[in-house]
């Protein structure tokens, strides 16, 4: 019996932390801090953050400080699941800010659907997770991954010079989760929810075989340890692919997988991944990152307008701002998630309540006229949470520095490198 | 009633046993003696089939033992018990005697462990072997007297027809030498089969039929206790040889 | 964390069947718990039957699993088997991590149950319940049964039992089958319960590793061990995770702890209080 | 052609294996200590350098004295805390494997909680350079770590062979009680075995370190394919590991590169699984019962 | 006079089994040779354990040149100059011969008294000589016997303390070993000789000891030890009551 009463007092010890405060606006955010997204992670929560801090520096929402807690999930989805609950039903949270990754993402939106929470995601762009008839949901990036690759190869056709068309593509990428849908897009694949087979959407014929490119390789590594990357360059290189896309989920795989294109003397015309924005890049690799385009949502040069906390927060109050905290540019990470942030807020401002129910059908009613209106560009989604008309950009290292290049229409991009200089 | 055919077994190269020959007959005490090294342990082994002979037969009634798996043998109505006492220390007294019930898999899974009669059973050799009230005792607390003769309550618990015995004598006291002595002859007017190893000569000359002497991994000779004392070989094998 | 009790309960309970009745210490026993999963999470997708109904044929196809396994694995003993168990969960991640048709690494996504918030744990609840009541029966069961002795013996001296008549074979190869079928049972209703099934939560080490650590901690090759290692194994955790939040610190106390307990308490909780006669009567089910 | 330099690729790979499995082989050769905290060492090695390189800039290659003697001296005080007491039993025992598990699991936190699981790797200039020769090109990272780790295998395989010690080492691997008496303190052989055995995988992590990219929580995957490579030269052999490390990784290598590098692993796995079923002496070894 | 070696009142036995040796009590001067016998069981091969540190004594102390050596560590008192040869030939059978002689000089700090020994024992036994590469495990029973013996010469104990070393040989081998154990002995080390070959084992000595159930039965001048019926009784039990 002496033990049943000890369990007892460490239980109620153990609840009590969690009931402090009520005059506080509580959101919680389960991140991977660690892991193997622990770097795009990181960033995320840097972005929550310093948003937070801007909103409490203007006297919070509704009178209330704001209180962002931040916890890490490892990547791991079982975490990252618990973590949520744990949120909504021990630390009694107001609102939730989604996490980095399709793979988190896909799980833990289940359970935040389920409890009614608004779901704003900064990154997990996988079509399927919107086609499932969740309400909840809301992007902040552009397009779901499995349109991405009509851009990937749309910059290539409209900018670079007829001499620089590639003809072959190598295709290689991570097997996760958001990897796997832009693939399925460039391939044409059908794409299923995983398990059941229930079809989502075709894309047949894919943005390869639109594009009159023809694929001569392609390959998938595996989510989880995979070392191996000479042998795969090997493999590209023996394809002779002209055009390489590399899909990745960390910055760390599109470091090794270029290092080993170096290494073995692969020179493609032009080499795309949809990683390495940030600066852990340009560390790992140097001057060989000179031409290397990158698929991104952010660039510190886009002229977007926004507001926050009722104050103006343009995409360059934004940078001066982070440059004035930290002495660098911030990364498309950190602004992606301020971006969300500055979406939620606008929406606690208009409704005046952080009531999940009113804050989602705010931003359902956002249209191209009223939009939400962040450092990312303006959002309006439709039903399923995809924004509309968001197209994203296209960046490129340039004497280790980050310019746009594509699109073109919205505002003016940088000239580009083509192709990608030898290493 | 066991017959044991140019039984030949070697370990990386050296012959334990040789080509051994003979037979024992049903309700005969039978004593297999010899110095040290001699292959005594390793042929019960070959009997009870804990590795298999390399040529050679083994015949129990008309079963050929060394085409059969252990538990089979043991389930044919061999017991046998072991040189340095193999009872399972984590097991209490009474499970340790019961053991050899839990044999199969079908009926035995919804068998208590010990049912009523086994505790009996249990109960009575304990009994016997004076260590009545230690039944619910761990076998690992037990002294290495007792577990000694423990050891053999487990074979006589099976109730087998054949009992092979490795040293049952050795670190026993004297009176309890005796009650053992009494009990294998009277398992044996029942009609039982006994076959041991033993140092102790008082021991085996005097209940034996049958003396069966080995060295080196061969039979020297086999016969009466007295033929036995008197045979020159079985003392050279001993005590060594001038050559 | 009510359910995850039960849920550790019940796969320490099966886990010491084999390995604390048995001695045969497998590292990679979440094996059945992904392929319990697996197999009624693919069903559910497929064809809409509820994991409820199916987890008992889960059980059976991890027990079907289990014993043809079992009939290689359980030949090699000691460390040889540990490092086997390794390899084969390894084995199973990669298979699984692989095979297209249950979704290769992104694994199954289950349709959530239509209950509200606050109901739609109860069905989880209850059936983890009755998993756990039953591995505890089933535990007890094996204890005190003919086959639970032939499974004590065994580990201890697989010679001395197979003179008294005991077929080890088939003796260690059941037992290895029966405790991974509710193993695999429960997996079924974690698998729904999380609503998506994927290798790298179902097949990976640490569960393994909690399954050994509690039954140690609490005694292994007891009734009880199993249920009280569990718990204060979970209340540990949740402790960490309160203080130090969620981070690598659990795994390395997770891991400080089995060091301490193997070394000085190779009986665990349970099998230290007997040996000093300190054991309550009630936690006393041997 | 490119078979040609797929074998090359993976024979690389394969010294660093084998100097990879080189102290876990000697671990257990000694002490039958079957190691699972081994390849958590080998990242504890890795980290050393990691933070020699980016704090002085050192090269890695050049760390590597100081990733072994550190992870050495760590071994040490592992051993003394926990293997001392097991350390004397000739018979390998289950509790010992598990004790070797949850030093692992300690290493593991310890290092994720104070630099987090994120992936690293040094980038040393010739990490992403080759030689050419013809078609056929050698990535400088793998042929510096390979032809070190040959090195310190070579050294290894001298010492043990021709130094008193080195001898009294294989003494007390074949014959406990036999070395004891003709004089040998086993207890102090085995320590210094222990940490010799450590070194090795503090000189491992040094060039695994610009070789694979590495984080805490990589040793559980490690952990399979060691012991792959120790069960394929039959466990305790040093010249079987090596064997053995060289056979796997070409063969991984080769399922890599013309079936799909997803399953290269596999290799490994399967590997493991089917020759401890099989023969658990290993392939190398000698049966001993 | 004070003896070499003298063993006082030791009790030892393994584990928490039974004790195998009682109170035995046993001396040994310089350059002497003993030669202990009796029936499977006595405890012959415990009590050169328990002298050797193998196994520490229960009870009793064993003295050796007037310092108390009980309970120290076998490699301490193999370093005092006790030398133990066990019953399993203690080769390292994965080492070559001279890896093995190697080993026997390992105690010996002064490297180049190592090597003389080394060489002297070459020339005892020359078959070694020719072999010194060969992995030791592969030689012939009667070379690994050699080996076994030039190891004695390598360490020049003071006392060597050999098991049954006829166990498991062939009839010409067991000739060949005690050839080998004169040999010793008339080098001025002094034997105790555990043997169940009891007539060899005699001849091979000056003394004889007859140890029955761990316990002194009998000791006197190794030609009368034969003689005495006592040793017959011993072997092959009285005469049938009955």
């Amino acid at each position: 019996m002496k033990i049943k009463k000890i369990l007892l007092t460490a239980l109620s010890l153990f609840f009590s932390f969690s009931l402090y405060a009520a005059s506080t606006v509580k959101i919680g955010a389960s991140m991977p801090l660690t892991g193997m997204f622990a770097v795009p992670g990181s960033k995320h929560l840097e972005g929550y953050q310093m948003c937070v801090d801007i909103i409490n520096q203007n006297g919070g929402w509704l009178g209330k400080k704001v209180v962002l807690l931040g916890i890490d999930n490892r990547s791991d989805t079982e975490t990252a699941i618990s973590q949520y609950e744990r949120f909504i039903n021990v630390d009694k949270v107001d609102l939730v800010f989604g996490t980095f990754s399709s793979k988190l993402t896909f799980p833990t939106s289940t359970i935040l659907a389920k409890y009614k929470y608004v779901l704003p995601i900064p990154s997990g762009g996988a079509l399927r997770i919107y086609r499932r008839g969740f309400k909840n949901l809301f992007y902040f990036q552009s397009n779901p991954a499995e349109y991405y690759g009509k851009q990937l190869l749309a910059v290539v056709q409209d900018r670079a010079s007829a001499a620089d068309q590639p003809k072959t593509v190598a295709l290689v990428h991570a097997d996760d989760f958001f990897a796997n849908s832009i693939a399925n897009g460039l391939l044409g694949k059908k794409v299923k929810l995983p398990g059941s087979g229930k079809l989502v959407e075709d894309m047949a014929p894919g943005y390869i075989a639109q594009a009159g490119m023809k694929l001569v390789y392609h390959e998938q590594w595996p989510e989880e340890g995979f070392s191996d990357w000479l042998t795969l360059a090997n493999s590209i290189k023996n394809s002779g692919a002209e055009m390489v896309i590399g899909m990745m989920a960390s910055p760390e795989e599109a470091v090794q997988l270029t290092r080993a294109l170096k290494t073995v003397r692969h020179n493609p015309k032009h080499l795309m991944l949809t990683q390495g924005t940030q600066s852990e890049f340009l560390e790992g690799l140097g001057d060989a990152t000179e031409g290397i385009m990158i698929y991104s949502a952010w660039h510190d040069e886009a002229p977007f307008d926004g507001t926050l906390a009722g104050q103006r927060m343009n995409n360059s109050d934004f940078v001066a701002k982070y440059k004035a905290l930290n002495g660098k540019l911030p990364d498309e990470d950190v602004a992606i998630t301020f971006a969300l942030c500055q979406g939620i807020d606008q929406a606690v401002i208009a409704t005046g309540s952080v009531d999940n129910a009113r804050i989602m059908s705010w931003l359902h009613t956002r249209s191209s006229r009223s939009p939400v209106k962040t450092i990312l560009g303006d959002y309006y989604w439709d039903a399923t949470g995809l924004p509309i008309n968001k197209q994203a950009l296209i960046v490129q290292w340039q004497g280790k520095e980050l310019k746009f290049i594509y699109p073109t229409n919205e505002f003016q991009a940088s000239s580009m490198v083509s192709p990608k200089p030898a290493w | 009633m066991l017959k044991i055919n140019n039984a030949t077994k070697s370990f990386a190269g050296i012959l334990a046993v040789n080509s051994c020959n003979f037979e024992i007959e049903q309700g005969t005490i039978s004593a297999l003696i010899g110095p040290n090294g001699a292959g005594k342990t390793t042929l019960f082994n070959c009997i009870s089939r804990i590795y298999p002979i390399d040529s050679g037969e083994i015949f129990y009634w008309d079963h050929r033992l060394d085409l059969m798996p252990t538990y089979k043998i043991a389930r044919l109505g061999i017991g046998r018990s072991f040189q340095i006492t193999r009872t399972l220390d984590h097991l209490s007294v009474t499970e340790n005697l019961v053991l050899h019930t839990a044999g199969g898999i079908g009926n035995h899974l919804l068998l208590p462990a010990i049912t009523r009669e086994n505790k009996l059973k249990a109960d009575e050799i304990m009994e016997f072997l004076g260590i009545a009230s230690l039944g619910e005792m761990d076998m690992g607390s037990l002294s290495f007297g007792q577990k000694k003769l423990l050891d053999l309550g487990t074979v006589l618990m099976a109730d087998p027809d054949l009992i092979l015995l490795d040293e049952p004598a050795a670190g026993v006291n004297l009176r309890l030498l005796e009650d053992i002595i009494d009990k294998l002859v009277t398992l044996k007017n029942q009609g039982k089969t006994i076959l041991l190893i033993e140092h102790n000569m008082d021991l085996v000359m005097e209940i034996s039929d049958e003396v069966i002497v080995m060295s080196a991994g061969e039979i020297i000779a086999q016969g009466k206790p007295t033929e036995i004392q008197k045979n020159a070989e079985v003392l050279e094998a001993y005590l060594g040889s001038e050559a | 964390m009510v359910l995850f009790s039960f849920l550790y309960i019940t796969m320490s309970s099966s886990w010491n069947i084999i390995g604390g009745y048995g001695g045969f210490i497998s590292i990679g026993h979440n094996v059945f718990f992904g392929i319990g999963a697996y197999f009624s999470g693919f069903i559910y997708a497929r064809y809409g039957i509820s994991p409820f109904y199916t987890a008992v044929f889960a059980g059976m196809i991890a027990t079907f699993f289990g014993f043809g396994v079992g009939l290689i694995t359980l030949r090699v003993k000691g460390p040889s088997f540990i490092i086997s168990s390794i390899a084969l969960l390894m084995i199973f991640r990669t298979l699984f991590d692989r095979w297209e048709l249950v979704g290769g690494a992104h694994g199954i996504t289950l349709p959530h149950n239509n209950l509200s918030v606050e109901w739609s744990k109860i069905p989880h609840y209850y059936a983890l319940l009755v998993l756990m009541v039953l591995s505890i029966l089933l535990s007890w069961y094996v204890r005190h049964s003919k086959f639970g002795l032939a499974l004590r013996s065994i580990s201890h001296d697989e010679i001395k039992s197979e003179v008294t008549g005991i077929n080890i074979k088939i003796i260690k190869v059941t037992a290895y089958a029966i405790s991974a079928y509710l193993i695999g049972a429960a997996g079924a209703i974690w698998g729904d319960y999380l609503t998506y099934v994927r290798p790298n939560i179902f097949f990976i080490i640490l569960i393994a590793a909690n399954m050994v650590l509690m039954c140690i901690l609490g005694g292994k090759g007891t009734v009880t061990g199993p249920i009280i290692g569990t718990i204060v194994i979970i209340f540990f955790n949740e402790f960490i995770l309160a203080n130090f939040g969620a981070s690598e610190l659990n795994i390395f106390f997770t891991g400080l702890l089995m060091i301490l307990t193997l070394l000085y308490f190779p009986d665990g909780i349970i099998g230290s209080l007997k040996k000093r006669k300190l054991l309550p009567g009630f936690l006393d089910w041997d | 052609m490119e078979f040609l330099q797929v074998i090359i690729l993976g024979l690389c790979l394969g010294f660093v294996y084998a100097l990879m499995v080189s102290g876990l082989t000697l671990i257990f050769g000694v002490m039958r200590i079957v190691n699972l905290a081994h390849p958590i060492l080998i990242i504890s090695g890795a980290f050393v350098s990691y933070w020699l390189f980016i704090k002085l800039g050192l090269d890695p290659i050049l760390s590597v004295p100081a990733a072994a003697l550190a992870v050495a001296l760590l071994g040490v005080l592992l051993y003394k805390l926990i293997f001392e007491k097991n350390a004397a039993q000739q018979t390998y025992s289950e509790m010992t494997v598990l004790l070797t598990f949850g030093t692992a699991m300690v290493i593991d936190g310890l290092l994720a909680f104070l630099f987090h699981n994120t992936q690293r790797t040094t980038s040393p200039g010739y990490a992403t350079d080759a030689i050419f020769i013809g078609d056929i090109f050698i990535p400088l990272a793998q042929l510096y770590s390979g032809i070190i780790s040959l090195v310190i295998i070579i050294v290894l395989a001298v010492f043990l062979k021709y130094s008193e010690f080195g001898i009294a080492i294989r003494a007390t691997s074949q014959n406990r009680t036999s070395a004891e008496l003709v004089g040998v303190n086993v207890k102090f052989v085995c320590l210094i075995s222990f940490a010799i055995g450590c070194a090795l995988a503090g000189s491992a992590g040094a060039l695994v370190s610009f070789v694979f990219s590495f984080f805490p929580s990589r040793h559980w995957e490690w952990i399979a394919i060691l012991m792959s490579l120790v069960v394929l030269g039959g466990m305790g052999s040093l010249t079987g590991a090596v064997v053995g490390a060289l056979v796997l990784s070409v063969i991984s290598s080769l399922v890599g590169a013309f079936y799909s590098p997803a399953w290269s692993t596999m290799v490994f796995f399967l590997a493991l699984f089917l020759i401890l079923i099989i023969r658990p002496m290993g392939l190398f070894g000698v049966r001993t019962d | 006079m004070t003896s070499l070696l003298s063993i006082r009142n030791v009790t030892a036995g393994y584990g928490y089994g039974p004790d195998i040796v009682h109170d035995f009590s046993l001396s040994l001067n310089e350059s002497e040779v003993k030669c202990i016998i009796g029936p499977n069981g006595a405890g012959k091969s415990t009590l050169l354990k328990a002298v050797a540190g193998i196994l520490k004594p229960r009870s009793g102390e064993i003295i050796f040149e007037g310092e108390n050596i009980t309970g120290k560590e076998a490699y301490q008192i193999m370093r005092l100059g006790i030398c133990f040869l066990p019953q399993e030939r203690a080769i390292f059978p994965n080492l070559t011969v001279a890896e093995n002689l190697r080993m026997c000089a390992y105690s010996i700090k002064d490297k180049e008294l190592a090597e003389s020994r080394i060489e002297a024992a070459f020339e005892m036994f020359p078959v070694l000589g020719e072999r010194l590469k060969q992995i030791a495990g592969t030689m012939s029973g009667g070379q690994q016997q050699q080996l076994v013996y030039a190891r004695a010469f390598t360490i020049k104990p003071k006392i060597i303390l050999i098991d049954e070393p006829s166990l498991g040989l062939a009839p010409a081998l067991v000739e060949q070993t005690f050839n080998h154990i004169k040999q010793i002995a008339s080098s001025g080390i002094a034997v105790i000789l555990v043997e169940q070959n009891a007539i060899k084992g005699l001849q091979t000595s000056g003394y004889g000891v007859v140890m029955d159930l761990g316990r002194l039965a009998f000791e006197k001048p190794a030609n009368e030890v034969l003689q005495d019926q006592r040793l017959r009784e011993l072997y092959l039990g009285k005469a049938i009551k009955k």
